[in-house]
């Protein structure tokens, strides 16, 4: 029973309008808070909404990974900055009122324009006719995986001759991102190793007393460790008495 | 489902139907998920007392305490739930509802039998991963929102934990997916129907170790056993969830519950062949008797599998968790880089080179061999919704594949999905 | 405790960058045992120091001690170490005798044997269980403590106190066992031998176990000795000192005629002496030590404890043989306002925590003139600093809990 | 909720247009470090909008991007990561050696 | 008498520092003068035939009769005792020595006495004789960091001196 592919004509719309409200009324709220913690989370919020806007769109496997990558990512590693920076005077950090006024006449005229691009050009206004085969067909990410790998699957029908060969894929940028991903790995890592060591000198710092604890300490193994005497314990004032010879 | 509501109230194909349907759906899961959270609680505590010799609970509401969560859900909700001064109100209020809509989201796309689903997600197996991601936020929120410094020092070090065991738990998936060539969940629980060899978890060495590698990244994923870091009374710094009380601290547990509940579903579907029992009784009681009945009795024999299976993965964890001391903060970490990703990776390259050498798997051994689901992109091949698809037996196609459905021409014969059981494949 | 504003003038603010902090492992934390308070200077993960604070349990015994009799200030040892308070008796008894020169009948000395090496096994089990709740898992605990109460119902029997028990007196015990107490207590014992490969595969052996004790807080023989530790701890590093054996006299003629080995590794060889305890044909062999547990480390610290529970059990089968061949006396116990001498003597017995030393001065007249108590953990805590120096913060309730102190015995 | 009829592309853009502009003028207006990445988040979101909007068969079945849209946005969210990884260890290195996250005092260029 | 070897060689090597040695006592003591202490200790610790490695405690026994009818028969004048018992770990050997220090430092109320500390040669000394400066009142030179350990730092008065006085009250907390 597939909701969305059915009761073609009103879901879209309702859940659209909904999707579309949480994330942008979230984006504002991302704009106006001043607690960077609480923009974070609004931040949250608004992008898991947009990834409700890709599977509206039919875009399942891009919406899953937004959720997962984007938002389970990206975002957590955002909130662990937030986390180690955000100590006690920088969480609201409120910006000055004549940048306000500025940045909402610019904001505000670009927003004119691109709405007006948006709703300007006379195919995108048109309600196309959707039927049960659209909806179906994008319920597959076999096709995606695939033009990752340079299969070009959806357009088997113009055979030119990139994709008989195979090369009308996305094979070669997706090798790129991966080494792109790693490069970006390793610099993190690097940039962001703590720094401890390198200012250790200073005696302030625990770990060099550490060190120079472990240093003069090294235990050097008890002479006698062998303490193998087996006679009973006596005072060593007592005169020799004759029975204790053992 | 939706059908069946519709032809009831005879409103044909309105979307009232649907709107039931899905109330259905959701209710359902909340009772999964709410009943789940009750009896988990209340079989830790006799579990627990069984390992360390002694009975549990046995006074409250009859002779085996069964009521003895519903006590405790109620003293919870009759405590008073304050929220400390320094904390961030509105962030400490809705940490917990995070936690729970996140393992209980992960629920829509879990298929409890061959049909029935909540929401049929093609990139299932994303789907629930992606979900169980956002859990991460819960426990930072509430570290943070606490306002003090020891709840925010171990919601870090948790944080850190999950989400450093995302990266293993998302290799091992991708094995099962490889092998069964579809993300999702319903298909991969159908081709290990048949015998327990066909199971996953059996196919090669390599699909074995994964599985392993699996369960023991899902118990640190969800925090439970040795990974307890958050909850690690014995350290200095209590964990997130101190500064919560009453209600507020029973939807925390919910949560982990059901989340618990999701992961070793999750492992049953993927690895332990789903819903399908290791003797395939459903598939035969649903071909004697045929029809649509025939195919309800072998779905709620379906479901009732996964339940048993997802059940016996959480004893496992309560089990582990009563017996094992906890790990050390870095113990945990260094478990996650040396061990689990290596293995996980090796598992994956493993099961890929065995798949591609196309060696003998255990189902095709005993000579069950499961059906093949591979379709074949050929090229120049027009791929149109092809005419033969098995007409369902008048029950809505859960999924019109059409990539099933071609017809091409060379060797391995493409036999069609069964899409009920009723049909059953031919071998 | 203060409130998360701490106001507490000497503990550094949390400032900007994870550095010096100093935290409070406040008296009552869960895992420090009883009223021990830990103030950590740590960097993020790592505890650069340790200091203990002590004297939350201080209850002035000594000074009570120059107030009343030696009989008088028996229930006041119990409650030094109270996991194991026979073994204060035992010592405060001996060290009255040795003033008084008193000789205790054959059979006392037996009956002293069986409770006291009963005691230690008690003791024993109290800290397998709370060391397994330390490093987080719960079930030792109460495995270790359904044993306990097996013992403690003996000791009911004997005695009829579970925990003070005020039993072994000076110049004998207030009471014979019971008749019929032997058969019980060989009983107990029978179905004990079951139970202790059990422990060991609970805990001992225990991979995760391992990996949070083993090659952790390793101290040296010289360090040990230099820090006046003594018993389990002393042995864990593996010198051989046991006051049963090398103890005084008086004392280790009561353990005269016994056959049992200290257990304590041979540093080269770094093996434990073997197990040759037969039980039910099959010898009860000890689990063999893990590579990566290294001599004078929290594992081997515990190990030590594991199989003395194992000797004392020897000892406990034998002493019943010997108590039944004795009969008549047992040793009652001195007059109430018993004239002490005006000398001084010095004794210290081998409790389950390690050496438990008493000085008493006597001035002619009932009332000693000055009473001492040298505790065992007092001096087993007392490395404590210098062996937390730059571990993790999850190692601390290890360390801590490997030496097995005992709050009320350090504060007196 | 009738009135807009049934949902276009020009609906998605509008949407990925006011995310973006919300996006710019957080960059524009945040003085913490870690607030501008969030308005690069969101400008980023704001272009996969249109990504998927062009891309996707069902808003238009004959003249869309077909796969295309969707692989961009699927790189864009990968490279997203990978970005606002390097800008975290910049803004972490940033503030341990300056104490400080303001993006105003952000202003000497050494270390 | 001097036959005892460990007597004879203390004797040689200290001379008048060894003040007295009873070997009529139930455990053997042999006194020493304050100023000597610390040597005779590290030689000890050292002596190849004795090595007294383990310093097994430090005790302060206040010898004052506060009840004047048996002051008058007591044969000793009001002194401290500071006792210290040694055992060796390798020859199984005990030793008692003994050192006797005026109540106050030359004679003035409230002066603690002094003794050298031998923290230097025993690790395990440190606490005990914080624990004896804590409750007997005896300031040992040269220790580390001499606080109290047993009672709270702002507690005046040592409980264990017979003359000690309960204080009236404490933060609040009636005394007597």
């Amino acid at each position: 029973m597939d909701l969305i592919a059915v009761a073609w004509p009103y879901w879209h719309q309702f859940f659209f309008i909904i999707f579309a409200t949480i994330a942008i009324g979230f984006g504002f709220g991302v704009l106006l808070s001043k607690n960077v913690v609480r923009m974070a989370f609004y931040l949250v919020l608004s992008l898991g909404s947009t990834a409700g806007l890709f599977f509206l769109a039919g875009a399942e496997f891009v919406g899953a990974m937004q959720l997962m990558i984007y938002v389970g990512g990206t975002l957590v590693l955002l909130i662990f900055g937030v986390m180690l920076t955000a100590q006690k005077d920088f969480i609201n950090m409120d910006t000055h009122t004549q940048d306000w006024i500025l940045a909402t006449i610019v904001g505000g005229s670009l927003l004119m324009v691109l709405l007006f691009g948006a709703f300007g050009a006379e195919d995108w206004r048109t309600p196309q006719d959707i039927n049960d085969a659209h909806v179906s067909a994008t319920k597959e990410a076999t096709p995606l995986g695939l033009a990752l790998t340079g299969i070009r699957v959806d357009t088997l029908g113009e055979s030119t001759d990139a994709v008989a060969d195979g090369k009308s894929g996305y094979l070669m940028p997706f090798i790129i991102v991966s080494f792109h991903l790693l490069v970006v790995l390793i610099g993190a890592a690097y940039m962001a190793r703590t720094k401890k060591l390198s200012h250790a000198t200073d005696d302030k710092s625990s770990r060099a007393k550490l060190m120079l604890f472990k240093m003069e300490h090294e235990e050097e193994p008890l002479e006698e460790a062998k303490y193998v005497v087996t006679h009973k314990g006596k005072s060593a004032l007592n005169p020799l008495d004759p029975n204790d010879e053992d | 489902m939706a059908d069946f509501i519709n032809n009831i109230f005879g409103i044909g194909d309105s979307w009232v139907g649907y709107l039931i349907a899905a109330l259905i759906a959701a209710v359902l899961i909340l009772h999964v998920v709410a009943v789940g959270a009750l009896l988990f609680i209340w079989m830790e505590r006799k579990i627990s007392g069984r390992i360390q010799d002694r009975l549990g609970p046995t006074r409250v509401g009859g002779k085996y305490g069964w009521l003895q969560t519903l006590a405790d859900g109620i003293k919870l909700i009759a405590k008073e739930d304050i929220t400390p001064d320094l904390a961030d109100r509105f962030l400490f209020k809705i940490a917990p509802y995070v936690g729970l809509a996140a393992s209980y989201a992960a629920f829509i796309a879990l298929p409890f039998a061959d049909g029935v689903v909540a929401q049929h997600v093609n990139t299932a197996v994303f789907f629930v991963l992606a979900v169980l991601g956002l859990e991460v936020f819960s426990v930072i929120l509430a570290g943070y929102a606490s306002g003090s410094k020891w709840s925010l020092f171990g919601a870090m070090r948790e944080a850190a934990q999950v989400v450093s065991y995302e990266v293993p738990l998302g290799m091992c998936v991708v094995v099962p997916v490889m092998i069964c060539g579809t993300m999702n969940l319903t298909t991969i629980g159908n081709m290990q129907a048949g015998l327990f060899t066909n199971w996953l978890v059996f196919n090669d060495p390599f699909t074995f170790l994964t599985a392993i590698i699996y369960f023991t990244c899902a118990t640190a994923g969800v925090n439970r056993a040795p990974f307890d870091l958050a909850e690690a009374e014995s350290e200095l710094v209590a964990g997130f969830h101190t500064e919560y009380s009453g209600l507020r601290w029973s939807l925390f547990f919910m949560a982990e519950y059901s989340s618990m509940f999701v992961v070793s579903a999750l492992a049953s579907i993927l690895f332990f062949g789903g819903s399908h029992g290791p003797i395939p009784v459903g598939q035969w009681i649903g071909e004697t008797i045929g029809g649509t009945w025939g195919l309800n009795i072998s779905r709620i024999i379906g479901v009732g599998n996964l339940l048993l299976k997802g059940l016996i993965g959480v004893t496992v964890m309560m089990w582990i968790r009563w017996t094992f001391p906890r790990l050390r903060i870095d113990q945990v970490m260094t478990m996650c880089l040396k061990y689990c990703v290596p293995l996980a990776a090796l598992g994956f390259i493993g099961a890929t080179t065995w798949q591609y050498l196309d060696l003998p798997t255990a189902n095709s051994l005993v000579g069950n061999p499961r059906y093949e689901k591979h379709e074949m992109w050929t090229e120049g091949v027009e791929v149109t919704p092809a005419a033969d698809a098995s007409p369902a037996s008048g029950i809505p196609d859960p999924e019109p594949h059409q990539e099933d459905k071609t017809a091409n021409a060379d060797s391995v014969t493409v036999k069609t999905l069964p899409v009920s059981v009723v049909k059953g494949g031919e071998r | 405790m203060a409130t998360s504003k701490i106001d507490d003038p000497r503990v550094i603010e949390f400032d900007v960058r994870t550095d010096e902090m100093l935290i409070n492992m406040g008296p009552q934390h869960p895992s420090t045992h009883g009223v021990l308070r830990l103030v950590l200077r740590t960097d993020g993960e790592v505890v650069s120091d340790v200091e203990p604070h002590l004297g939350y349990l201080h209850r002035c015994a000594e000074k009570i001690g120059e107030n009343l009799t030696a009989r008088q200030w028996i229930p006041y040892t119990d409650r030094m170490d109270y996991l194991a308070a026979m073994n204060m008796n035992l010592g405060w008894s001996l060290v009255i005798e040795k003033l008084l020169e008193y000789d205790l009948p054959e059979r006392g000395r037996h009956l002293r044997v069986i409770i006291s090496e009963m005691g230690r096994i008690a003791s024993h089990l109290v800290a397998m269980g709370t060391y397994g709740l330390d490093l987080g898992s719960f079930t030792p605990f109460l495995y270790g403590f359904r044993e306990r109460e097996k013992i403690l119902n003996l000791f009911e029997e004997a005695c009829g106190a579970r925990l003070t028990y005020s039993y072994l007196t000076p110049g004998g015990a207030t009471a014979d066992l019971p008749v019929g107490w032997t058969d019980k207590c060989r009983q107990f014992l029978n179905q004990f031998k079951e139970v202790i490969p059990e422990l060991h595969t609970l805990l001992t052996t225990n991979s995760i176990f391992v990996s949070r004790t083993a090659g952790i807080g390793v101290m040296s023989a010289k360090m040990a000795v230099d820090y006046g530790c003594t018993g389990p701890v002393l042995r864990g590093s593996g010198v051989y000192h046991d006051l049963r054996f090398h103890g005084e006299e008086r004392y280790t003629e009561m353990y005269e005629g016994y056959v049992f080995d200290v257990i304590c590794a041979d540093p080269e060889t770094g093996k434990y002496p073997e197990s040759n305890y037969e039980f039910h044909g099959d010898s009860l062999d000890y689990p063999e030590i893990p590579r990566q547990a290294i001599l004078g480390d929290c594992w081997h610290r515990f190990y030590v404890r594991m199989l003395e529970v194992v000797q004392s059990v020897r000892l406990i089968e034998q002493a019943i043989e010997k108590y039944e061949a004795t009969s008549g006396d047992w040793g009652t116990p001195i007059k109430l306002v018993q004239k002490l001498p005006a000398k001084e003597a010095y004794m210290e017995t081998e409790a389950p925590r390690g050496q438990m030393g008493f000085y008493v001065v006597g001035n002619g007249d009932s009332i000693p003139w000055r009473v001492r108590a040298r505790s065992s953990s007092f001096c087993n805590l007392s490395v404590t600093a210098p062996l937390c120096q730059g571990i993790l913060l999850a190692d601390i309730p290890a360390i801590v809990g490997s030496l097995d102190v005992v709050m009320g015995e350090i504060d007196r | 909720m009738l009135l807009i009829g049934t949902v276009t592309v020009s609906w998605y853009l509008a949407v990925g247009a006011v995310l973006f502009v919300l996006g710019a003028v957080c960059m524009a207006t945040k003085r913490n470090l870690l607030g501008v990445l969030m308005g690069v988040e969101l400008v980023l979101n704001g272009a996969n909008m249109n990504f998927i909007a062009f891309g996707s068969k069902v808003l238009r079945p004959e003249g869309s991007l077909g796969l295309d849209g969707q692989l961009i946005a699927l790189f864009v969210i990968v490279l997203a990561a990978a970005e606002a990884a390097v800008a975290l260890a910049i803004a972490l290195n940033f503030y341990n050696n300056h104490n400080t996250v303001d993006v105003d005092r952000a202003n000497e260029l050494n270390g | 008498m001097s036959e005892i070897p460990l007597v004879s060689e203390l004797r040689a090597k200290f001379g008048e520092g060894i003040i007295d040695v009873n070997l009529e006592a139930i455990d053997e003591w042999v006194e020493l003068n304050p100023s000597v202490l610390v040597e005779v200790c590290q030689f000890l610790k050292e002596a190849e035939g004795f090595r007294f490695d383990m310093c097994n405690s430090i005790t302060v026994v206040d010898y004052l009769e506060t009840d004047p009818k048996k002051a008058a028969k007591v044969d000793w004048e009001p002194h401290l005792e500071v006792v210290y018992h040694l055992s060796s770990i390798a020859t199984k050997l005990t030793l008692v020595l003994k050192v006797k220090i005026p109540r106050w430092k030359n004679g003035v109320e409230g002066e603690l006495p002094t003794v050298p500390s031998v923290a230097g040669v025993w690790a395990t000394a440190d606490w005990h004789e914080r624990e004896a400066y804590d409750l007997s009142g005896v300031n040992f030179l040269g220790h580390p960091h001499l606080k109290r350990i047993l009672c709270p730092d702002d507690w005046e008065g040592h409980p264990l001196r017979k003359d000690y006085e309960m204080p009236l009250e404490y933060h609040g907390i009636r005394g007597r």
